[in-house]
């Protein structure tokens, strides 16, 4: 491996770890030593000091790590507020509604009612502070149970969860004989 | 039928197992040898069921489709069959399509090889603050779980695709009538007519009784309130 | 903010989001206007292309991603541990094929093509992100549609749908016509 490649190499499990990841792990990896691997590090160092480059590398003795330059942190954190702000996907309202309706209940009960794989909205609901976890259910496995939270009132305009609109009759009624998967808790 | 080479796990489904099958007898895809496919087909089912009884469903339903495909060919007028066969030929077609299309993207693929990063834990608050209407939430559980709790039927306009229209030729309602005048010498009109039988077919049947009275084979004999319709030779006069 | 300043906080950005984000994302966060961070993210594309570099710049069209290269993929495998991943089987490739050559589609014309339930390679494919909820049909039932997602695109290697191979002739021909069932959409 020439040193293009090596550096090429390194560069890329930088990025793709994340964390911190130590000399002797890029030593290994590349199968290069460690003199080797430092003087391809201080030169990646280099190059991400020009100017236009958005990272750069940070040496914590004998681990390293890769971040955006504290410089661009405006913009990153603009970029990452936007996202923020998206609003609800209409999948996520509908696992959101299936909580607020049924809670507590389980991811599996979420994904019972849609039909399909729900996790990562319920992951992506949690960060929103719209649904918390509430405990574990006492049931096969003790599942993690979610509940709305004061987030969701206040992002609904109500002031309990008694003034969420009220169903369809025959839709509520159904819902406990008919659904296989019973609201884990009343 | 040679040795079992291969396994029910080698077919990623029936269609997969009929494709294989019409390609090892060198079979037409657009006009399948009915009987030699079924044959095919049974006796690797039956032999796969010796060596695992999990079979999927799915292969017997094909078997069962097969075999009443090749019923309806043995009827003398095998339009139906004909139909049914035609619809095969055009889903293995498509699986066929499909699968070549699987292959290639199989060869393109190298999701494994690319890494990206998890999002730089910046600290950031997530917290949502937009604001929606509660009603919102009524409506998206609706569409959530309404399908399963709804009793309504659906609106019959979204079968429609799925309904054949029945078809009633005013000829087999011609030898109907014929055939209860036989019987009976007299019928009463009315009674030719059973709305269970459907539109259409009360349709051929009106369109029949002009036919025979055209043709002179009946008469309409004013009867009070009842029409009655006699033979012309030898009938009520 | 010029150019450098530019493109150091477009990078930045990217590589702190890690998931693909849209071109008006990028613009609306750096205040710039979408030409010319269509010209800063092609220099960044030229720019990564050079020896020594071990990531690229994925392009979706509209919205953007950083991933590492291809061919230091072993390195970092090795380095971050990862077992040599599961391939996707023969029947995950068929079920992406007719969700990506008919999308928007329901599970079940994926099931009515195959001939087999495709449930679980569905769920699985959304888990591996390769495809994602597009909302609900105006079909009875209303049953939820499937898409392809960009992270599909990437690991597919194209930037757009435009860009998959060509159907098989004959039997797009012969078999769209007549008996194939009609994706529910058009």
């Amino acid at each position: 491996m020439n040193i293009n490649e090596l550096t090429g190499a390194i560069h890329a499990i930088l990025f793709a770890s994340g964390e911190e990841i130590s000399l002797a792990r890029l030593c290994e990896a590349c199968g290069a030593d460690k003199k080797t691997v430092r003087g391809v590090l201080a030169n990646l160092q280099d190059k991400f000091q020009q100017e236009g480059c958005g990272v750069q590398l940070c040496d914590f003795g004998d681990s390293y790590q890769l971040c955006s330059k504290a410089e661009y942190a405006p913009y990153v954190k603009k970029a990452l507020d936007i996202k923020r702000n998206m609003p609800l996907s209409q999948a996520a309202f509908e696992v959101l509604s299936i909580i607020a309706y049924n809670q507590p209940v389980t991811k599996s009960f979420v994904e019972q009612i849609r039909g399909v794989d729900s996790s990562s909205i319920v992951n992506s609901l949690c960060e929103k502070g719209l649904i918390q976890e509430a405990g574990r259910l006492e049931l096969p496995g003790r599942p993690i149970a979610y509940e709305t939270t004061s987030n969701f009132l206040r992002c609904f305009g109500i002031s309990s969860l008694n003034e969420l609109p009220e169903l369809p009759r025959e839709a509520s009624s159904d819902a406990q004989e008919e659904e296989a998967p019973q609201p884990p808790q009343t | 039928m040679e040795k079992l080479t291969f396994h029910l796990a080698d077919f990623e489904g029936p269609l997969d197992l009929v494709l294989h099958l019409i390609a090892k007898n060198k079979l037409n895809i657009y006009d399948i040898e009915i009987t030699l496919l079924v044959e095919q087909y049974l006796e690797y089912i039956a032999r796969a069921q010796q060596e695992d009884l999990e079979i999927m469903s799915e292969f017997l339903e094909m078997a069962a489709r097969l075999v009443y495909i090749k019923t309806l060919m043995l009827l003398p007028r095998h339009d139906e069959g004909e139909a049914l066969k035609q619809e095969l030929t055009g889903q293995l077609l498509e699986y066929q399509a499909c699968k070549a299309i699987a292959g290639r993207l199989s060869a393109m693929y190298r999701g494994g090889d690319l890494f990206v990063r998890q999002m730089q834990n910046i600290p950031s608050d997530m917290l949502y603050t937009r604001t929606h209407a509660p009603q919102e939430l009524a409506s998206a559980y609706m569409l959530a779980a309404g399908r399963k709790l709804r009793r309504l039927p659906p609106p019959a306009e979204s079968f429609s695709p799925m309904i054949k229209r029945e078809y009633v030729s005013v000829q087999s309602r011609i030898s109907y009538v014929l055939k209860r005048l036989y019987q009976n010498q007299k019928v009463n009109f009315y009674e030719l007519f059973d709305a269970r039988q459907g539109r259409s077919s009360m349709v051929a049947t009106f369109l029949a009784v002009l036919e025979l009275l055209k043709d002179n084979r009946l008469r309409l004999q004013e009867n009070g309130q009842q029409i009655m319709l006699c033979k012309n030779s030898g009938g009520l006069d």
